[in-house]
């Protein structure tokens, strides 16, 4: 044995067999609620501020309560059989537990009831600890008043509940990746790794996204070209990835589970359905053109960080240079972009360095507003690049470079031209420089991929104010869709530097695999349901709906009508009535809220559920005819 | 079923656990500390949401204590490793809680009863607890640790006033350290960071002057949970800070201290500022910077709106001493007021501004064991001290089998660090598949 | 005679405020019994109508919580329960009763003592209020 | 229950069997299983405990196009009444539309309030405690904020009638002590809650002294004219609808109307069709504004069909189909904007006009309103 078991604390955290799947428990309430009611003294956590037997006394005075009782610990293994007894003893078909809160001790009475055969969702939590006998220790008889409302009002819920099934899905052991950048290779390749088909899309007739177009790589100038010509290389030979280049999504169909894409493939000339469990985003994004700024477009000596690594990679760059400016933050934390591009600043000290790298003698100026290095190793980078010559000046937005001259001296080697210069006015120096350049380089944020928006369109899925794709949460969902079953990965999501974006994609792999490991993945019970009838289709439950998880369905409704055919007898029309996914469901109950037909209800938290507690919290208990015990 | 150890229960240790988890495979997590949560459990909010940094971890860290397939040994350590990828034996030291945790129901009543009272370290000894403790009031397990070192029963027989009042009878003072040898395919690190003590820039006064503190100090102080119920207040004197100086690169991007950037410091600083002034609207904040840094999503404009509209100021320039405002000063009556001597970058002279409180952002540096558990593990360590990995390989380290993420790789923010995990959980799920596809792995 | 008792339902949202409400309790604040809890998934399940219903039943006070801005688990339920109980907010003027009885305040899990705070004051401001008149001649369902 | 009561007051026991009501039933041409004939008929059988259990108790709108038709004069309408008030002391409830909040504002009513609801009052207009006229202006206030994303434009409707009510010479007193009138409440089963709105209302009218109550709902209307003077007794004033009023002083000439060029329709909602007949005012003012271009709609006065819904239950997607009928009829006018003295059918039509394609929408205005708008030019 690996003794395993054995070692688990048997009660706090609550255990399950090791199953992911849990018994499904089909008893349900019967004609009549019957209730039973026990309640937890917590040591004298509970019992050294209330009165406990007058607790139980006055439980079980009210309405369907068959039994009331008292222990010790209700959570210990003693007071746990004492419930599963109970409820085979007493034929409880409601189960009601007054102690500590249902954030920590919920599914481990929940546990209980299952095990007796008693279908969770039939239990009712009351906290009359956290929220009652600790914080009211000064005066048991109001606080004991409190803890019988409280489980007046808990038994009140009770008999309202009803057993929720948990939906079981079947998965499709695929992922669809769309983007076959660095990113997407690498989810794509972990994916097959685990053992799981994946069809990588690819827009382009290549793999390789925009790392095809770079010449050496930071930290340590790794070949470009090399790293993706492998990456290439082991994906072509996992027998796992199907590769569709040329090829782009065209709709999207599903969820979770079972998306269907569909995918055109310009090398195929048509379309393709392409099955997937789950879908990963590494679309990519791409460097911003500055028209128009500095004279770019104009004057052949401005270029961008992009195409001046297109012509170090190619050679294509005269070799007397002397002087290069860079400028930082063109088109960003401006007005074009607010944010800071991340990766630019990198790219410029890499390119910096080799210009200064392959001739000394070269000036190279960078002009930035706040150098973007962090970490460990990027830090010693922009020490790296200070050692090499690289000059940083730093300029403040409300006085940005100006250009002066409109050619760089590199311009025409034939006949000098009047030297170009950057005037730059150095807030630090008080001062300002006049640096003569043969190259401009401008550093550029990088901008989402056209045809972004339209992709999300078709996922659902949202695009932040940049046109990036929005994750679930900004802190501990960095590479979730909110609606599940969609990952996310790479500059798609925010610009990356080539190490993160692998390790995002990396993470989107096994964020993927979560699903797909499973055979089935099952909901929760608490889903939003639709009495069909009830519907009129209006969709302003799933505009409340932050999951998509509601869609509409044309359903077809014989009718005697209409209007004017009076005479053709019975017709068939079309209504649209919502359909809830439970496998998308939170929960939240958002759209009953709006429903205005009451067709959405919120599973467990009903309206007539939070209506009887409210009734029962107000109740007069002289009306109830309960026993009030000494109070 | 493929087992994996995951080391260090923070926010990185947690996600890896549950990715992990969610595919299928059994894990170990194992955390030093009384309590999963880590450094994150510490924070009062994050930025660039504001989001309430317990509301979103706590849920986290209860999925981890329920999940089926996760085994949180907490109050543990590892003591050993060996074996390759595929075939690691673990051998993990369980440390006596002296207290049976499937009996405590971490009420409390016993730390009422205490009489003993010793600095808190999860509020960084801001206030006090007692010998017997909760970790923090959220911890996860909810079952309470005696402090060896500090109960008088376990020192000196007397006592024992905790075991008297326990009506669950978890009290148990014979209880011994637990060793337990595990079998593991593949291994987390996720052993997070600890933050530079800034005591060596005696230039900034640290500890003798008291309204000078850190950073995570002032985390606690401004935290709802914290010892002072998150009023801002100046621990000479206890009065509201009205006017708070954020001093970073404390030890950062410095090469006598740590010559990296610590990455998180200048959105946290400005994080904090924003927190006070939406606790008091007239607070002013200052933070003297060496760069702005802020590149990650939303933080830039995070940023910008702090400089305009949360009272914040941004002074390029990074703090070269702190005084205290001295007897004979102009404000008569003011003690312990930190002066911050600074150059003002856009007139090039040496500038003095007094304030209520000096946060040092201290940096970020490799937990204080990491060479002792990097020997443990036997993987290489970078020259900052962090675990390595090669570029463009992110979350392997230099043994094969062994997996890295969060700030154990060096600083980083918590999506950073999710983000990682999961890296992280990929490359041990692939080591834990690799070794089941062939399936001819033969029995331990 | 006894001093008047208000009875105050509180709505709170299982993730952030009903946590906070948890905290207040492991960290023993003391605060007034006066306030019944029922736990919702979100603040933004919290109908309009279960506000007027329990202020026809008695309440003296409702008072919703939610996370805070920005904090919300279902991502923006916290913003729909700004208009529900502004809604809310709008029918009980109309109706004459006084808005001072509903509130909607965000509680972290982090915040038990801005709960203990909020119940001591609102109940403070409930007393200065009196009991709720729709308390007599109640009738109805 | 002696449910021979029922039958009896209803004369349900005279039931031919005929179908002729199921055949005229709106709810039972697009829910095929709903048949007014088989309800009664179940009663009348003895299975009376069956019908109260049944969700189709609550899916009749009452619209009376039944009741019109039967040959046996049963009053079906009636029947499900009182069915459905003993359904409700049985805990019995419909399926309440808008998580009935509806119910609850009527409800708290019932209580001591003291009502705040004439902040939709400009200064243009005016009123007097004094005045032997009451304007009772229902729920309308309640609907602008409950019904805020449909943009009912609910208060323009008192706006209107008191402006309306001040051109034709008369000065109103609105009152913050009038109650909902009830009749939803009735219609839905809460007898009780009927009745104490209905003795508050009336103790507060005759308290303010007004000799005349004059109603833009043809609701409320229906309720003090129908129902108060069988519940509370005989009324100590009279009621009158807007229209019936201003239709009066049509030719005394100080009620003149500005151009409004358009195609019109005008929908009678059931209580003015059917209960209270009163078919002709609204058509009179509606000709009496130049460049109006009036078309009658295919099925009107007595044969209006229902907008769909009743007393704030069971609306439903059988609710949807017939409101997309009327508005479909409403189109085959020609006309793109139907008038109607009920804001409860305005609501319910522009509800589902909202769903509709752009091409197919059509817009629902009080009379009132668009009166309103020919006073102001």
């Amino acid at each position: 044995m690996d003794g395993f078991e054995s070692r688990r604390p048997q009660r706090i955290p609550q255990r399950r067999p090791w199953s992911i799947t849990q018994q499904q428990t089909a008893r349900g309430p019967g004609d009549d609620p019957r209730i039973g009611v026990f309640i937890c003294h917590c040591g004298h956590n509970i019992a050294g501020y209330l009165d406990v037997a007058a607790l139980v006394a006055s439980a079980r005075s009210l309405p369907f309560v068959v039994l009331a009782q008292d222990s010790l610990f209700t959570c210990s293994d003693a007071g746990l059989n004492q419930i599963r007894t109970a409820i085979a003893e007493h034929g409880l078909n409601r189960v009601v537990v007054a102690s500590c809160t249902p954030r920590t001790h919920e599914p481990l009475f929940q546990s209980a009831c299952d095990e007796a055969g008693l279908n969770r969702y039939l239990f009712e939590f009351v906290n009359i600890r956290d929220q009652c006998s600790w914080v009211h220790m000064e005066d048991g008889e109001r606080a004991t008043r409190k803890a019988r409302d409280l489980i007046r009002m808990g038994v009140a819920r009770a008999a309202l509940l009803q057993p929720l099934t948990e939906t079981e899905l079947a998965i499709q052991p695929a992922a669809a990746v769309i983007g076959g950048g660095m990113a997407g290779m690498t989810a794509a390749g972990s994916l097959a790794r685990r053992g799981f088909s994946v069809t990588l899309i690819e827009r382009e007739p290549a793999l390789g996204g925009s790392v095809r177009h770079l010449d050496t790589l930071y930290p340590n100038r790794t070949s470009a070209r090399k790293l993706v010509e492998a990456q290439v290389a082991a994906v072509r030979a996992e027998p796992q990835i199907e590769v569709l280049t040329s090829a782009e999504v065209t709709a999207v169909r599903g969820s979770i589970g079972h998306f269907e894409l569909e995918v055109e493939s310009r090398q195929y000339r048509m379309k393709l359905p392409v099955q997937a469990g789950v879908v990963v985003v590494a679309t990519g994004a791409e460097e911003w053109k500055p028209a128009g700024m500095y004279g770019y477009g104009h004057n052949p000596a401005v270029i961008t960080q992009q195409e001046l690594e297109e012509r170090l990679s190619t050679g294509d760059l005269p070799p007397d240079l002397r002087s290069v400016v860079m400028i930082q933050c063109v088109g960003a934390r401006d007005a074009h972009h607010p944010y800071c591009g991340r990766t630019c600043c990198l790219v410029a000290m890499k390119n910096a360095m080799i210009l200064k790298e392959g001739n000394p003698a070269c000036q190279v100026h960078v002009l930035y507003r706040d150098i973007e290095v962090y970490g460990t190793h990027f830090e010693d980078y922009y020490a790296q690049a200070r050692e090499l010559g690289v000059v940083f000046t730093r300029y403040t937005p409300d006085r940005p470079p100006e250009v002066v001259g409109d050619q760089g001296r590199a311009g025409d080697k034939q006949t000098p031209v009047p030297p170009g210069r950057v005037l730059v006015y150095d807030e630090l120096l008080g001062a300002t420089l006049a640096i003569p350049y043969d190259l401009l380089v401008l550093s550029t944020p990088m901008v989402p991929r056209p045809g972004a928006r339209e992709l999300a369109q078709m996922l659902k899925v949202p695009v932040d104010e940049h046109g990036f794709f929005l994750e679930a949460h900004v802190k501990l969902r960095p590479l979730d869709f909110a609606t599940d079953g969609i990952y996310l990965c790479g500059s798609a999501h925010w610009p990356a530097h080539l190490d993160e974006a692998i390790g995002q994609a990396l993470g989107a792999a096994a964020r993927a695999a979560t699903v797909l490991s499973k055979e089935q993945i099952r909901s929760s019970g608490i889903v939003s349901r639709v009495e069909e009838s009830l519907c009129r289709g209006c969709e302003r439950c799933a505009t409340a709906c932050e999951y998509g998880a509601i869609e509409f369905v044309d359903v077809t409704r014989s009718v005697e009508f209409l209007h004017r055919p009076m005479a053709r007898g019975l017709e068939t029309v079309h209504v649209k009535v919502a359909r809830v996914n439970p496998m998308l469901c939170k929960g939240c109950g958002a759209c009953a809220v709006v429903c205005p037909t009451s067709a959405m209800v919120a599973s467990h938290f009903t309206g007539e559920q939070v209506a009887a507690m409210i009734r029962a919290a107000l109740q007069a208990p002289a009306a109830m005819g309960e026993d009030h015990g000494t109070l | 079923m493929n087992e994996v150890l995951v080391i260090g229960a923070g926010i990185a240790g947690i996600q890896a656990a549950l990715d992990l988890a969610e595919q299928g495979l059994r894990v170990h997590l194992v955390e030093r500390l009384p309590s999963i949560g880590g450094r994150m459990a510490q924070l009062d909010k994050t930025f660039p949401t504001n989001d309430c940094s317990t509301c979103i971890l706590a849920p986290k860290m209860v999925d981890c204590s329920r999940h089926p397939n996760i085994v949180p040994h907490t109050y543990s350590e590892v003591e050993a490793v060996e074996g390759e990828a595929g075939q690691f034996d673990v051998r993990v030291r369980k440390r006596a809680r002296y207290v049976d945790e499937t009996r405590c129901t971490g009420c409390g009543e016993c730390a009422s009863k205490c009489p003993r009272k010793v600095p808190d370290a999860f509020n960084l000894g801001l206030s006090q607890r007692r010998a017997i403790y909760l970790y923090f009031p959220q911890a996860v397990p909810m079952v309470m640790t005696i402090d060896p070192e500090q109960c008088t029963y376990l020192q000196r027989g007397k006592c024992g006033l905790c075991a008297q009042v326990c009506e669950a009878g978890a009290i148990d003072f014979e209880q011994q350290d637990l060793l337990l040898d595990l079998c593991v395919d593949a291994i987390v690190v996720a052993t997070g960071f600890d933050f530079y003590n800034p005591a060596p820039l005696t230039q900034y006064g640290y500890q003798r002057y008291p309204n000078v503190i850190t950073a995570l100090e002032y985390e606690r102080l401004i935290s709802a949970s914290g010892p002072t119920g998150g009023h801002l207040l100046r621990p000479s004197d206890g009065q509201p800070a009205k006017k708070i100086g954020f001093i970073q690169c404390t030890g950062s991007r410095h090469v006598r201290h740590n010559r990296y950037c610590s990455t998180v410091c200048c959105v946290h600083a400005i994080k904090e500022a924003t927190l006070a002034w939406e606790h008091d609207h007239d607070a002013d904040s200052y933070v003297f910077y060496t760069d702005l840094r802020g590149s990650g999503k939303g933080f830039r404009e995070y940023m910008d709106r702090a400089g305009r509209a949360y009272g914040v100021t941004y002074v390029h320039g990074r703090v070269a001493q702190i005084f205290e405002l001295g007897p004979g000063s102009d404000s008569a009556g003011e003690t312990h007021k930190p002066v911050i001597r600074y150059e003002d970058a856009t007139t090039g002279r040496v500038a003095e501004m007094a304030v209520d409180l000096a946060v040092l952002a201290t940096s970020l540096v490799p937990a204080h064991d990491a060479p002792l558990l990097a020997g443990i593990l036997g993987i290489d360590m970078d020259e900052y001290g962090f675990v390595k990995t090669e570029p463009f390989s992110p979350a392997d380290t230099s043994r094969p089998g062994i997996v890295a993420c969060g700030c154990c790789l060096g600083p980083a923010d918590i999506p950073q660090s999710v983000a990682q995990a999961s890296a992280a959980a990929a490359r041990a799920a692939e080591i834990a598949w690799e070794l089941v596809r062939p399936r001819h792995r033969e029995k331990g | 005679m006894e001093p008047f008792e208000p009875t105050i339902l509180t709505f709170a949202c299982n993730w952030c405020s009903y946590a906070g409400a948890d905290l207040a309790g492991v960290s023993r604040i003391q605060y007034p019994p006066t306030t019944r809890v029922i736990r919702v998934m979100c603040s933004g399940r919290v109908s309009p109508v279960f506000i007027l219903e329990a202020l026809r039943h008695g309440a003296d006070g409702v008072l919703v919580t939610g996370c805070h801005p920005g904090d919300c688990h279902y991502l923006s339920g916290n913003e729909k329960a700004v208009q529900n109980v502004e809604m809310a907010r709008s029918l009980i003027q109309l109706l004459g009763i006084d808005p001072g009885r509903l509130r909607l305040e965000w509680i972290s899990a982090a915040e038990g003592s801005r709960f203990a705070q909020l119940v001591t004051e609102f109940t403070d401001q409930i007393r200065e209020l009196g009991a709720n008149p729709l308390r007599n001649g109640h009738m109805g369902p | 229950m002696n449910y021979q009561m029922i039958i009896e007051r209803t004369r349900a026991y005279l039931c031919l069997d005929c179908g002729k009501c199921t055949g005229s039933c709106p709810l039972a041409r697009v829910d095929l299983d709903y048949s007014p004939r088989r309800i009664v008929e179940r009663v009348v059988a003895g299975e009376a405990e069956a019908v109260m259990a049944s969700p189709q108790l609550w899916s009749c709108m009452t619209c009376g196009m039944c009741s019109a038709r039967c040959p046996s004069n049963v009053d079906f309408a009636r029947f499900i009444i009182e069915m459905r008030a003993e359904a409700f002391g049985l805990g019995e409830r419909g399926i309440y539309a808008h998580n009935g909040i509806l119910q609850e504002i009527m409800r708290i009513q019932t209580l001591e309030v003291h009502q705040d609801r004439r902040g939709w009052l400009t200064d243009d207009m005016r009123v007097s405690e004094e005045s032997d006229t009451l304007y009772f202006v229902g729920c309308l206030p309640f609907f602008d904020v409950v019904f805020a994303d449909l943009d009912v434009e609910a208060t323009e409707i008192a706006r209107s009638a008191v402006r309306l009510l001040n051109r034709a010479g008369i000065v109103p007193h609105v009152s913050n002590d009038e109650r909902c009138c009830g009749a939803d409440l009735l219609l839905a089963g809460d007898v009780d809650s009927f009745r104490r709105l209905a003795e508050l209302n009336v103790e507060a009218i005759t308290r303010s002294g007004a000799k005349q109550v004059v109603f833009t709902c043809a609701e409320c209307y229906n309720a003090f004219r129908t129902d108060y003077p069988e519940y509370v007794g005989a009324l100590p004033f009279e009621v009158t609808h807007l229209t019936e009023l201003l239709a009066g002083h049509m030719n005394s000439g100080d009620l003149a109307f500005e151009p409004v060029p358009g195609t019109v329709t005008y929908h009678d909602p059931c209580r003015m069709a059917r209960y209270l007949k009163v078919h002709e005012p609204p058509r009179q003012l509606i000709n009496a504004v130049p460049q109006a271009h009036f078309v009658e709609m295919e099925d009107n006065r007595e044969r209006s069909m229902c907008c769909g819904s009743t007393a704030w239950v069971n609306c439903s997607g059988c609710s949807k189909l017939i409101q997309r009928e009327k508005l479909a009829q409403a189109r085959d006018t020609g006309s793109r904007l139907m008038l109607t003295t009920c804001p409860k059918c305005q609501i319910h039509l522009r509800c589902a006009s909202r769903d509709l394609a752009p091409e197919e929408k059509v817009r629902v205005e009080d009379v009132t309103s668009w009166l309103g708008r020919a006073i102001q030019g």
